[in-house]
């Protein structure tokens, strides 16, 4: 076991910091550092600078078949993630580039990835993943939004919701019943769509802190052209499961917590109370050296997912499970220690009054970004339980009336 | 010993139900929130109809002379509805401080006009050190003639855009030691010199910066003793952390049956989630923190109530309180999953009011210490 | 509301505080404080001591009818459970004093309440309970046991485990099949027996600390006359369910936690590392009272249960739940911060070299006596959700294939 | 990089673990413990026929030149089977200094024999006031002629009832700072004047109380140089440190499939507990918990290994795996339920074994101070 980067990795990985440094240095004033900046509406000129910059450095093709100006590894795209979290940079879709691309390559015929990749690979062209259903959101098998086929189209009606970045995407992908009779994981087709299209209406939903990431859509007779659909049609849960290349070492959030980190020491060293700085408190001190162990566990949990992922895409699952988990629960617990080193400013809100820039009271309340989203921890547990430690899923109510209809049937 | 409460006050608890349930809708108490006032001035005629600013005013001032547990339960509902607006400052930190400390005459001056709803009042107490003590009173009252002249800058200073009076802890004497030398001034809050503006914060509470320059306050207005103010601050604060710990349980009891509710209604894999023993037991763990909550509260409630000395009882009470109205409504959130992060959803209230409850007068750090020397820890 | 006690209830709880402060004048110099202290072999002459005088006070009758030299309350058995938990105090037997005699007061006929309260009362006889088997621990209703009725006698097989103080016990009372073709909460029986009846082998199980404290218990054609049966034949399921005078306060272990934190607090104070105490780390500080809170947490609640089920014997019954989790929790982790606090002393068990005695390396191991015993928590959080919070039950696959075989044979 | 074991590793492992599975079956390792020694002496041979005490002492000194990472293998494997026994103490506390610091006289007189099982070491580093660190050191050595001749008493010695030599760390100088002066010496566990008893504890690992009475020790004896032995003594605490986080992390790594199986087998209420979703929950936390700690340890053990700075990541590790291994094995016991509090069931075994290695070579409170100078918070 080795955990020593090649020596073309560490250059490659200082190329990406290097990168990431420069740009930002250009970060507005009023960016507040956190995960969820990539939806900021104030953020957004600064978000295609990154974006236009990644772009030109071919930073958006990492792991690309050269065919489509690929260039780099898979563990170039940890290096590249960790040092956009090191920064807190913004300007990767990541619905283009970390689920929709590897989709494509990896599903798509050559009409559909000569058509969508060049606008992902050049950051011309946002995505937004149509999935979730006010009754589809754990259990996303559940969605009921219909797409039927009418001639060379397909014709949607329905609603999604919790769709991030639906209010900036030019294009969106999505889970569509093509079917209404078919239940659960059959009938459902992977359609690909103008978010401009006629009959798409798109309501900004408020997070807790007031960003703006979430959106409802809701799509009333939308024409799509049936050559947009990726695989078979009622073959697309099996495409929306086939995100086999998807990075899934968490490192972004890991390294941007990291540094979140670093500037909670820097306060504890300079804010002093009662003329002691904070930093020397025993109990601050086993707090935050508590919270840097948690961190550098993430850290190389996040390494060895990403080095046994890039020897092979279907290893580690469920360590990836856990590392979500635990990197979520870091994050809701690092808002709630920056808070409360803060005191009274743990509170403030940005503004002249905040202390560091009003980072910690934004992390406080976009605690649950990794908790809820992408599968609730309490989803991962599941995944861990059954299928990790072979443990029998609970029986369903459901498949029990299913079971005993049959039986009654069979009379 | 009789732990139920007694029919009246199971009377009062449901007519400031009604009341709350019926004014302050969620929509209301979000447009109230985003309002830059973060006051309703309906509402507030309304609570004066009903008395609640004078709840614990004596009869003589025109009060209803009811208890401080009655008081808190008032405030458990207004907690359960997240109340927004100026009722806790003006009784806890204008009509109580005067009912403490207050001459006669200021006595008749404020009171009666306290509860009909005339007045509201504010403490401004905290400086930018943000020292919840002597120790951190650096804004000076230097006398000038019959007045005092007041100079400097407070801090989270709770509704003092609406207030009609500040109560300001001042430093009139640099003694030897800081507990010497605090002077507290009835000020008005409109006079000239005296600016506030509102801070942002996570509760959208209106908490304020409130600068006093060159602002003139006659010498009649001191409440209390000069230089002797120390003992008022500690007994407001104290009485506050209680005050605060019972809004927060009123939060408490209500998200657990709200979270239970919303379990059994949403369905995913074609279950009510509160099918789910994992869940159940995170409903459980909400169970034994609001149970184990309660009691621990109504103690110091009732201690404070009877003028027991109990400092340590609401330093544990605050405490505890601070961590499970945060934890409950970070469940809370979590258990409604997507839907508990929409700003406009009830958890999201909670989870912020929670966080600006477990600061206000005092937070869990500084309760402990409290607590740390209450229990015999040498220091 | 009002917590304050009457003149005649302050000076009860005063005669029972005195009572035990007496008597722990005379505790051995080796007893090491802890709730388990009850069973430990080289306590035994100072067990008997304190029952015998707690028996000439009338204590061991506290909330009997007169006719059976019945004095004081409900209040009285929490007043005297309080102060014998503050002294850390044995010599109550809990099967006898607080499980059996009201039971007995409950469901048993004039005879046997003659034959066996004077015993209980007087402290003459120890009692156990022969509840669980080693496929019965939570799921108790699963005995299999048998008590077979033959002529004026019933014939006891099987094997009884988990036997807290069978090795003292004078008598047991107990749960038995008295058909084995039934199931579950049917055809089992409430018996009483001699545990000295010939066929009877009890072998000792070992606690985590050496304590002896379980017992395995064989039975092997034990006979046992008829009349010593409580309840109905077939209906013992009910005469166990039926304590309903059982004091649920935990107001003892409450008490004796409270005790132990406080000799927490003396030890910081008085031991110096650095020439500082360990009472100024703000660290200990911090967590010390965060300790503080929760015992006196469980201390006003178990006060609002005593006061509740004073009342009304069937209130408070899930905050009697949540009372036991708690508090088994603060027992767990008390072990662990005083053991922490400690340092390398707190892995030194009773010797020359051992701090306080030993009592946290003790407490340390013996920490799952209240989280384990009389239904884990987990159970209790099972309580609590199904009955407390009216949430559904998971389904059982058991249950779920009888529904199916009733449905296949009614074809 | 590369996140996999070698294959020659794996074999490693495989052969260790057959090994202990062989020698050290449950009811022999009870049976050690429960000796008055504490060490078998036929399991000892074994293991010298394994080469395994001169794994990691060069082939220079008839050992296997083998590296610290696959010594952790072991260590793991040990862990896993709560091997007991002077293999640690040996190893990390003789073998390891004298190859750090040792003269060339001094390794060719003891590190063959350590390799081939002849001789048991250990260190005698705390005292009474279980200070870890140069302040703690105040047993003494003075020079007498050609000799030092040490007093005093040191506490928690590991197996020094079995040991033949004590590398024993005393105070030579009072400098101005407590990190001078101070020297080790390798003693002869039998001299006249030293004298060993085993403290009872809840590892009953035979921690020993070390007595030194006059002892006189060569010259010759003293470890690196007079009066500058902290360096060496950290180090050594360094590396025991991670050495013990292997040896925990292996224990963890049989604690979560060994519980997982028992849920599958143990049946309640007619189903295995495996069933339910709440006891899952709990397994899956377990599998975090020992996934999150895995990687920690390895990259430590790793840069420890190839000779790299590491004082922060051992004390990131070692803090975890204090915290983490003694959870599992509460967790463990807990789900065991009755059978988990029996003695002679295997999570008791764990459970004191996971308290003594969280003390050993620093607590979590010591590594967390450790940790956050490292990190930059100023002190």
């Amino acid at each position: 076991m080795d955990f020593k980067l090649s020596e073309e990795e560490e250059k490659r990985r200082k190329e990406f910091f290097e990168g990431c440094k420069e740009l930002s240095k250009e970060k507005p004033k009023d960016f507040i550092d956190g995960i969820e900046a990539e939806y900021e509406k104030a953020n957004q000129p600064y978000i295609t600078r990154c974006r236009k910059e990644f772009a030109k450095r071919g930073w958006l093709r990492l792991g690309w078949p050269p065919e489509y100006g690929g260039v780099g590894s898979h563990m170039d795209r940890v290096f590249f993630g960790e040092a956009r979290g090191y920064y807190v940079l913004p300007g990767v879709d990541i619905f283009g580039i970390e689920m929709l691309a590897p989709t494509l390559l990896a599903m798509g015929n050559k009409e559909v990835k000569d058509r969508y990749l060049p606008g992902i690979g050049d950051g011309d062209t946002l995505w937004c993943e149509l999935y979730s259903e006010p009754n589809a959101g754990s259990d996303l098998a559940a969605v009921t939004a219909t797409a039927i086929r009418k001639g060379d189209e397909y014709v949607i009606n329905g609603q999604k919701t919790w769709t991030t970045n639906a209010h900036n995407a030019d294009w969106g992908f999505g889970l569509f019943r093509t079917d209404p009779q078919g239940r659960k994981r059959r009938n459902i087709s992977f359609l690909l769509m103008d978010m401009k299209a006629p009959g798409i209406t798109i309501n900004p939903l408020e997070y807790l802190n007031r960003m703006h990431m979430y959106n409802e859509v809701f799509f009333d007779d939308v024409h799509v052209p049936a050559d947009q659909i990726i695989g078979e049609e009622n073959q697309g849960w099996a495409v929306s499961q086939a995100l086999v290349n998807f990075e899934r070492s968490n490192v972004l959030a890991v390294s941007a917590v990291g540094r979140l980190l670093e500037t909670l020491v820097e306060y504890c060293n300079e804010t002093k109370v009662g003329g002691k700085p904070l930093a020397q408190d025993p109990f601050i001190r086993n707090k935050v050296a508590e919270m840097a162990v948690e961190i550098e566990a993430s850290r190389t949990l996040a390494y060895y997912i990403a080095d046994q992922q890039n020897r092979n895409q279907l290893a580690a699952l469920f360590e990836s499970s856990a590392a979500k988990v635990f990197i979520g629960d870091i994050y809701e617990r690092l808002g709630a220690l920056g808070t409360d080193i803060l005191g009274s400013y743990g509170q403030v809100s940005a503004s002249r009054w905040a202390r560091q820039r009003g980072v910690w009271e934004s992390m406080y309340q976009a605690a649950f970004v990794l908790t809820i989203s992408m599968g609730t921890n309490e989803i991962q547990k599941n995944i861990i339980a059954w299928y990790g430690l072979n443990m029998p899923r609970p029986l369903s109510p459901v498949s029990v009336e299913k079971a005993l209809a049959t039986a009654q049937a069979a009379k | 010993m009789d732990t139920s409460f007694t029919e009246e006050q199971t009377m009062l608890r449901k007519s400031t139900a009604d009341f709350l349930v019926e004014k302050y809708p969620e929509a209301k108490v979000r447009e109230i929130e985003e309002s830059d006032t973060g006051h309703d001035l309906e509402i507030w005629r309304g609570m004066a109809e009903l008395g609640w600013m004078g709840l614990v005013i004596p009869e003589e001032y025109e009060g209803m002379g009811m208890t401080f547990q009655d008081l808190s339960i008032v405030l458990e509902e207004m907690g359960r509805n997240i109340a927004p607006g100026p009722f806790f400052c003006t009784v806890l930190e204008g009509a109580y401080p005067i009912l403490d400390a207050g001459s006669e005459e200021q006595k008749k001056e404020f009171l009666p006009k306290i509860a009909n709803g005339e007045l509201i009042f504010t403490l401004a107490l905290l400086e930018a050190d943000d020292i919840h003590d002597a120790s951190g009173i650096a804004v000076r009252a230097v006398p000038k003639g019959d007045d005092f002249v007041i100079n400097g800058i407070k801090l989270f200073v709770e509704q003092a855009i609406n207030a009609d009076y500040m109560i300001v802890v001042t430093r009139t004497r640099e003694g030897a030691s800081p507990e010497d030398g605090i002077t507290l001034f009835i000020v008005d809050a409109k006079a000239p010199g005296v600016h506030c503006e509102v801070i942002p914060t996570i509760g959208m509470e209106k908490l304020c910066e409130a600068s006093f320059k060159d602002v003139a306050v006659p010498k009649k207005n001191i409440l209390g003793e000069l230089d002797k103010g120390l003992p008022i601050v500690r007994k407001v604060m104290e009485r506050a952390a209680i005050a605060k710990a019972s809004e927060s349980l009123g939060a408490m009891d209500g998200i657990v049956p709200m979270t239970n509710d919303y379990l059994k209604d949403r369905v995913q894999y074609d279950e009510p989630l509160a099918q789910f023993q994992a869940l159940q037991h995170i409903m459980a763990d909400m169970f034994i923190s609001l149970t184990t909550s309660k009691y621990l509260v109504y103690k110091a409630v009732w201690m404070e109530s009877e003028g027991l000395p109990c400092a340590k009882e609401v330093a544990m009470a605050k405490s505890y309180v601070n961590q499970n109205y945060k934890e409950l409504s970070r469940w809370m959130i979590r258990l409604y999953g997507g839907n508990g992060t929409h700003r406009e959803f009830k958890p999201g209230l909670y989870y912020r009011r929670a966080k600006a409850a477990s600061i206000a007068f005092g937070d869990t750090g500084f309760q402990r210490e409290k607590i740390a020397r209450a229990i015999g820890l040498v220091s």
